[in-house]
């Protein structure tokens, strides 16, 4: 029987909700942040088959430690294939790969991402009020992964009806407008959140609330959002993060790089202390191959 | 063959020019920080940068007013922070504004793809419906002469210069790249000037016990540089791991202008080359990220052998 | 982990039928001769070959009468003789008539790095002038809308079927290949369905001692075959190398209709599969060929490590 | 000082004369037969430092024994590089490959060379009178080499004032014709025959005869091909092979597979004969790497 968290952090909780979106026959495509968390935990619980892809080349790594970026060293450590950036891009395009999980700042209801720029009330793509990295990835995940998974906090301001800049494209104007436009993948099929998970009506492309998380409340969830969202008849409470899942997050990232736990706090910590954390990581987790 | 062996700054020099186009290869692992250092010591302004995903070394050439303009698909600091420099030069004009022409990180690929084939653009089904097609005029959308509806032409780039780091090359400059590629193999293929920066120069005789794993071959090449540890504080597969407290006070630096320009003055105007860099980092420190990243992968060892043991 | 493994009988009925469209990939060197035979032991009719140039498996395919259309840049016994079945099928329809439409080795490829790809078309500079153009209602020449002038579009290939041999694969079909690798990385791509005939099964932890090695991974491939020697009387690098004398038995069979029948009738017919083949053909003649190649190359031994050894 | 020859057949002298055409930094790519001798010639003698390309992906070679196609086993012995087809073939779209060396069937004064058909009087192209074996890389090197250097026999009927066919582009029409049609590389500089050397007019882009081989007259060479030839007024007799370049062709291919000296007799060679044959060229050529 699984055994649930007690203790768990909200970026814990997102990166398990997330990760349960992969399954042990996809491929998928995982960007920065939660997204990479998400792919190691599924690769080391319920997806053992599941083949992770890494947008600078790597395929299929089994490693010991955790990549922190998608073009790390970790990234094919005795990886199945170490080949180019282009290269998975391609196979992207080609229908190869099942699944893309990608991050953004700004979202619209239906599923359009912005990861460029937040123009601010006068401001511009080329001088905008905030300018964040840019698409990296994500556009051609969006674009092309045969289903894309999208992972954001929910913060006010954020769900809006309309983002400045269409990053990566979602369903775009509504039903048929991707199919329109050209693209090859099926859109997005869910969101999750740090409240809950979202999904798309089948129908309507318009992103409802699916589930919301333990504690969490439906009125504020809808405070948040700018447009009017739907709720599903079925809404229900999502189980918390297994001990399993926290187990391998914690193993994996034991110094909170990915998930954030100290970056957020703006803790630099003193090199022997890195070294020593990696090194003990290291031996505390063996790799059959 | 050929010895095209400089220094790095004889290559920085010779490959760099004010108003140049400049591409520097691969994505965190094997990005040459060692390179940006030059660049900015040698006073280079108005690069036009081109690439795809860009890190480090990007944050400190805007930062060091090097670039007036950015052809990429990302530009930020990765894991541990955000990019305060790009943010800095774009939202406030310091220490100049900097255009951003968007890409994704696959058409940023194809234009050095279409580069390198010698091909004036490459069809792509990315991008369609997106604001990366509004705000980058040079992309076409034509409708396909084959039926599959509207295409994406990415045309081709050729850009000046390009600095590759990989774990080792001949003095011709047949490399080989352990780990992923990125878009490296199109790159060196796309640009006019190719400079390797390598861990390890070695004897042809090495390359030639493994030919499948040259991934750039001499005729690309301009000029070969031997710069070990030339990524730090990023990583280099089978070499050494990123050392992340380092950049963790360079992003901490980043926050505000006089940070960061404290921070050059420092680690890059306050030493004369790579070797100077390497000493005030510390050959320990360099030492124990060489053996976190060889705790989990090490370049093989190749053994080559025939029948007749020729 | 899938396991795909599967006997050359079993993937030749899977995987081709009546009027398919098939791809055998490299050239010369791992062009699996076994995979002709069992097709045509298997009666297989009216497929469209595509592919860039072929040789021994090709010519013996077109005297069985299997093909009814090529697609191809070239086709012809190289080396040791010219193609005498082609040239019959071709000026005297014997056994039937089959049509060639032509590209050039590089447009050939193209058409399946697009296929791979998943895009329509990709531009090219070849073909240009040439009556390939005149000849291939495919291939359209448009004006370049960044200005270079003509340019051809070579539309993609996707392929039903494509068989590729290489030195090593897991069960799953994760592929490394040694030497040159001809089209088979896109070919692999761009087929809608991907046999690989192997010399070797390896377990998958070989593979992830050099995953820059693998040229085709698993998610690509839909059937593993374990065939040693399977191109015989061609060559495999690493492994053996060419039988020319029976390529010239071959040869001179060929020069006649009853000749090239006599020989399909003791060489594909008279055995029931690849084993007897080998048999046949003779285990002391096989090692020898192996140690003619392996006189010269064999594949090396990767001595994977780590510090802490894991 | 350089010692000639004596004794060496038509297809050596050819092989010698077109590895001359090789320079030392050159980056060449070599079609099969004597083109394939010409380039392991020119690396063995004046030209240590060129590099070989093959057509399959190999790049480089440093082998004792001789490729036989483009495409086998010792193109990649000890290369500098073993990759694919298309790489090499987008390499030299690029500008990367600086000569090219290919055969033909039929050849008019522009340089067009057809090794696709013979039509034939009543023939087409899907029934010609003889079917020939294709473009392979042809085409891709005639377009986009920076030189091609064009090696055939000099036979009554194949020096055409049309060939039925142009499967790789000389100068087309005449002057400014390759231009025209966006071709990239400069076109063809020399043809090598087995009577003389052939070159073109850098004017009227026409086919001249440069130098004729020793023994070799003028009067028959006219005689053999179809339009009203011109002939330099520089004409001179080119040396015959050197010791030392036969002595390479004949170590690497001691059975005169690549230059025919059996095959066109139809010998069948016995397999012990052919093993022990090999096997002792291995032995008589080590390597230096």
């Amino acid at each position: 029987m699984k055994k649930y968290a007690e203790d768990y952090t909200i970026s814990e909780m997102m990166a398990a909700v997330c990760s349960l979106q992969i399954n042990n026959d996809d491929v998928a495509f995982v960007g920065v942040g939660i997204p990479l968390m998400a792919g190691a935990v599924a690769a080391a619980t319920h997806a053992p088959d599941v083949i992770i892809v890494y947008e600078g080349g790597g395929v299929g790594a089994k490693s010991r430690r955790m990549p922190w970026t998608i073009s790390d060293t970790p990234t094919t450590d005795n990886a199945l294939a170490a080949t180019a950036m282009h290269r998975v891009f391609s196979d992207q395009q080609r229908g190869f790969i099942t699944v893309g999980i990608i991050g953004g700042a700004e979202i619209d209801k239906y599923g359009n991402l912005n990861t460029t720029a937040i123009f601010g009330e006068n401001g511009s793509y080329h001088h905008p009020r905030v300018r964040l990295p840019g698409s990296g990835g994500a556009n051609d995940i969006a674009s092309s992964a045969r289903r894309t998974v999208i992972v954001m906090r929910l913060e006010k301001g954020k769900f809006v009806n309309k983002v400045d800049f269409i990053t990566s494209p979602g369903f775009l104007s509504g039903p048929g407008a991707r199919e329109k436009a050209g693209l090859l993948g099926d859109g997005p099929c869910a969101v999750v959140t740090d409240r809950g998970l979202f999904k798309f009506d089948p129908e309507t492309k318009e992103m409802y609330l699916e589930a919301i998380y333990p504690g969490m409340d439906v009125e504020q969830i809808k405070e948040l959002i700018d447009w009017d969202l739907k709720v599903s008849p079925d809404l229900y409470v999502m189980d918390p993060p297994t001990e399993e899942q926290i187990t391998v997050m914690r193993t994996l990232d034991p110094m909170g790089t990915v998930l954030g736990r100290k970056s957020l706090r703006g803790e630099i910590e003193p090199f022997d202390v890195y070294y020593n954390s990696l090194k003990k990581s290291y031996q505390g987790r063996a790799i059959t191959l | 063959m050929k010895d095209k062996r400089m220094t790095l700054k004889e290559a920085v020099a010779k490959f760099t020019w004010d108003g140049c186009t400049l591409n520097i290869g691969s994505i965190c692992a094997r990005e040459p920080m060692a390179v940006a250092h030059e660049i900015i010591r040698q006073g280079r302004k108005n690069i036009t940068f081109i690439t795809d995903t860009t890190s480090d070394p990007a944050e400190l050439l805007v930062a060091a007013g090097c670039f007036s303009r950015i052809e990429a698909a990302y530009i930020w600091i990765g894991v541990v922070g955000q990019g305060y420099n790009i943010r800095r030069a774009v939202e406030e004009g310091i220490p100049n504004h900097i255009e951003i022409e968007p890409y994704s990180n696959y058409t940023a690929g194809l234009r050095l793809m279409a580069g390198a084939m010698g091909v004036p653009f490459l069809p792509t089904k990315s991008l369609l419906g997106s604001d990366i097609l509004t705000y980058n005029p040079k992309i076409k959308v034509i409708d396909d002469p084959y039926g599959s509806g509207p295409v994406a032409l990415i045309p081709a780039a050729n850009p000046d210069t390009t600095f590759i780091h990989v774990q080792r090359a001949d003095m011709a400059g047949n490399c080989q790249i352990w780990g992923m590629l990125g878009n490296d193999d199109y790159a060196a293929r796309a640009a006019k000037n190719v400079v390797i920066t390598c861990e390890e120069i070695v004897p042809t005789s090495e390359i030639r016990k493994i030919p499948n794993m040259t991934v750039i071959p001499e005729y690309v090449v301009s000029a070969v540089v031997e710069l070990p540890f030339g990524c730090h504080p990023l990583s280099v597969t089978g070499c050494y791991w990123m050392d992340n407290p380092f950049r963790q006070e360079f992003i901490k630096a980043s926050r505000t202008r006089e940070g960061i320009l404290a921070w050059m003055d420092e680690w890059v105007f306050g030493v004369e080359n790579h070797e100077q860099y390497l000493d005030k980092v510390g050959r320990d420190r360099l030492a124990k990220l060489q053996e976190l990243e060889q705790d989990n992968c090490m370049i093989p060892e190749i053994i080559w052998r025939t029948r007749e043991g020729m």
